[in-house]
């Protein structure tokens, strides 16, 4: 029964258009920023770090000199074609629902055998070094282009996980008493010259998703969402959360449940 | 050593447009690194196409050019199985050639 | 067909609803879940998940707390508020900008409270074109209110602690925390209400 | 390879332009292009690169399109397209005005190419993109401004 009206809600969400380009085209300036987005999307330098995630993926490495060829997204393992699109979802093995980049944290400790503390010391990009799960989702995430967006909501952990992230989204605390919909819980709001997208309506809850991992203009290194969300607590004025951590996995399924039946783009290109 | 580019080459008639990605830090020699040290300069200064052996595109560029380099071109007289070559060399001396087979025109 | 549509919209509708409204309250997993999984970092503790009351009355009630409750704790923080001592309200309308224009502050990466942030969200200054609009426009704030004692006690104390006039604003309480000094907020002000203020052209 | 595109090498650059290269020493054997003109991209303005490169003479001409943002989203990440159609084109040459060292690059399509080149650029604030063109001997110039602004958290 309940499987039954996800499945009907997942069709009555894939029928509304998708309003991004529309929403933004008022603003001149942002029509320009769209119009040679395109330009930069056609080649992206995302694409590099997408070439050495598929070499990682393949590679022997580790204490254990495995490859991830064998790693479950969700699909069986091997499985990497599509799988991106389906994330976050439940894993059996973990008893808990994981989104795209602690998964494949939890491949290279499983079959891998490398440390999730050697993982978790330095895990975004920087100007002298691309952690190497970074690289690793941007291959994964490219396996998905052009994917419709489809995180499910079958298993009672996978809604759960959908409340709890939605409760996390609106928890107001710290020292400026901000939640994540502080900035993206209204509609046509912007900070600075950057406009905020509402994250709580499936139309524009797709931008959380789409563009990420992306390469950032500004320093140019390749980020994946974890270092979204991670940036985000640190202008919230919270403390920082943990890298792959189930805060998280729960905040990205409330984000990418809202985004369902849009089609995924594949990895993109940020300010 | 320094990773591959990423070159696409597709036929418009006899005309290849070529795309390229290039990983390359493009230090402009002013940046600070987290100690407060000057980064040294450390950018692609020349970039040479060539299809099948013959030079046919080649630049000189400054650190201007953005971090992981972004270049396209268009390469006259090419059809599809030509292989085309890129190479980048930069200011310390390092260097990098990639080669792709064009594919049949789009 | 039209019975059919019909039993879908419903089947819909009420999917919605459960998801709009779960079955119970998940905001007791969502803290437990934080606290186990955020550490502290630079000058933010983990102390900082907790709730204090107004953020309380706020996450119960979705920003939307009953008047009464919320009347009695806007009048707690508003008698919280710390007036200065010399009685004067207004700084220096060019400290005040850069104060404006600095969004620094009370992150794990700041050293300590240095800036407004007021760019951020409002619109502030007319020269500055790149300012946010989570906040309403504060352009010739005074010019339009008055430049009398009772709006610059409005202005000072709205800095002070926005959630002693509204308390779910989700404006920060910048002297509530301490985030900023006396005197830069005596300067943020003065760039609201000095008439030579840009903000007053 | 290098004999070939020495005898090309004449039609890029005006006989000026080569003797001044050839005379600050530059001209190494390896690189028939005019080996990477260090004088000029050291330059710290447009008129000087110019003067080093022997394009001081470049006139106006209107077939030369330069796509590029009026307002840039990123100045770390600008992308530019050149395209000239001015018969004979040989290189395309780039200068950004109001950076510290405003040479750019250049790029010979003598050899093959179209007169064609996109490229991504830092720009620090906003500036004119000047482009100078080298076609039968003699050279072209346009240029486009490009605004850059300040943003705002994490995209």
């Amino acid at each position: 029964m309940r499987h039954a009206l996800v499945l009907g809600l997942a069709a009555s969400v894939s029928a509304i258009p998708w309003q991004h380009a529309a929403a933004q085209a008022a603003d001149p300036t942002a029509a320009e920023f769209d119009k040679f987005r395109e330009i930069m999307e056609q080649d992206n330098p995302a694409e590099l770090f997408e070439a050495k995630g598929e070499e990682l993926w393949r590679a022997r490495r580790g204490p254990k000199n495995a490859s991830l060829e064998q790693c479950d997204l969700g699909l069986g393992p091997g499985v990497v074609k599509g799988a991106y699109a389906q994330l976050p979802r439940y894993f059996a093995d973990v008893d808990r629902v994981m989104d795209a980049e602690a998964r494949i944290v939890h491949c290279m400790i499983t079959l891998q055998g490398i440390k999730y503390e050697e993982l978790a010391k330095q895990p975004f990009s920087s100007l002298v070094r691309t952690p190497e799960p970074v690289s690793l989702v941007t291959y994964v995430a490219a396996q998905s282009r052009g994917m419709k967006i489809a995180s499910p909501q079958n298993h009672p952990k996978e809604r759960d996980a959908y409340q709890t992230g939605k409760a996390i989204f609106h928890y107001r605390a710290g020292a400026f008493d901000f939640s994540c919909a502080s900035c993206h819980g209204a509609d046509d709001k912007r900070i600075r010259t950057q406009p905020l997208p509402n994250f709580t309506k499936p139309e524009q809850a797709i931008r959380a998703v789409q563009g990420w991992p992306g390469y950032r203009m500004t320093g140019g290194v390749m980020h994946s969402l974890q270092w979204r969300l991670n940036d985000c607590y640190r202008q919230q004025r919270f403390p920082e959360p943990g890298y792959v951590s189930e805060t998280l996995s729960a905040l990205l399924t409330y984000v990418t449940v809202n985004a369902n039946g849009h089609v995924y783009r594949g990895p993109g290109i940020k300010r | 050593m320094a990773d591959p580019m990423k070159i696409r080459a597709t036929l418009q008639g006899d005309v290849a447009d070529v795309r390229v990605l290039m990983a390359h830090p493009m230090e402009t020699g002013q940046r600070k690194d987290a100690a407060g040290k000057i980064v040294p300069m450390h950018f692609i200064q020349t970039i040479t196409a060539q299809l099948n052996g013959k030079t046919v595109f080649n630049a000189d560029v400054s650190q201007a050019v953005s971090r992981n380099p972004v270049f396209a071109f268009k390469v006259k007289g090419a059809k599809p199985g030509d292989k085309l070559s890129i190479t980048w060399q930069d200011n310390k001396g390092d260097k990098r050639t990639d080669e792709v087979v064009i594919g049949a025109a789009s | 067909m039209r019975l059919a549509s019909a039993g879908l919209l419903a089947a819909a509708a009420a999917l919605l609803a459960s998801c709009a409204a779960p079955t119970r309250d998940y905001q007791p997993d969502a803290l437990a879940m934080m606290k186990r999984d955020f550490h502290a970092r630079g000058s933010a503790g983990v102390d900082r998940l907790n709730e204090d009351s107004v953020q309380a009355a706020c996450n119960k009630f979705q920003d939307n707390p009953p008047q009464e409750a919320a009347a009695k704790l806007e009048k707690e923080q508003f008698a919280a508020i710390k007036w200065p001592a010399d009685g004067k309200l207004l700084g220096d309308w060019k400290a005040g900008e850069r104060i404006a224009q600095n969004g620094q502050g009370m992150a794990w990466n700041d050293k300590g409270g240095v800036g407004g942030s007021c760019y951020n969200c409002h619109q502030v200054g007319p020269r500055e074109s790149s300012f946010g609009t989570v906040g309403p426009s504060l352009y010739q704030f005074a010019k339009k209110r008055g430049y009398g004692a009772e709006i610059q006690r409005y202005a000072y104390g709205k800095i002070y602690n926005a959630k002693a006039y509204n308390l779910c604003s989700q404006m920060p309480r910048f002297g509530h925390v301490k985030a900023l000094t006396e005197q830069q907020m005596k300067d943020l002000t003065a760039l609201l209400m000095d008439p030579a203020s840009p903000v007053n052209q | 390879m290098h004999d070939t595109r020495r005898t090309v090498l004449k039609g890029i650059w005006a006989i000026g332009a080569l003797a001044s290269v050839a005379a600050a020493g530059l001209l190494s054997p390896g690189r028939a292009f005019a080996a990477w003109n260090k004088s000029a991209f050291e330059a710290k303005s447009t008129i000087d690169a110019m003067k080093m490169l022997g394009v001081a003479n470049a006139e106006d001409s209107k077939a030369i399109e330069i796509r590029a943002p009026d307002i840039a989203e990123n100045g770390a990440v600008v992308p530019i397209d050149i395209t000239s159609a001015i018969p004979g084109t040989t290189s395309i040459s780039v200068f950004i005005e109001k950076n510290p060292f405003p040479y750019t690059g250049t790029f010979d399509v003598s050899q093959g190419a179209v007169p064609y080149v996109h490229l991504r650029v830092k720009i620090g604030e906003s500036s004119p993109v000047r482009v100078v063109v080298a076609a039968g001997g003699k050279h072209y110039m346009a240029a486009k401004e490009v605004k850059v602004t300040i943003g705002g958290c994490g995209g």
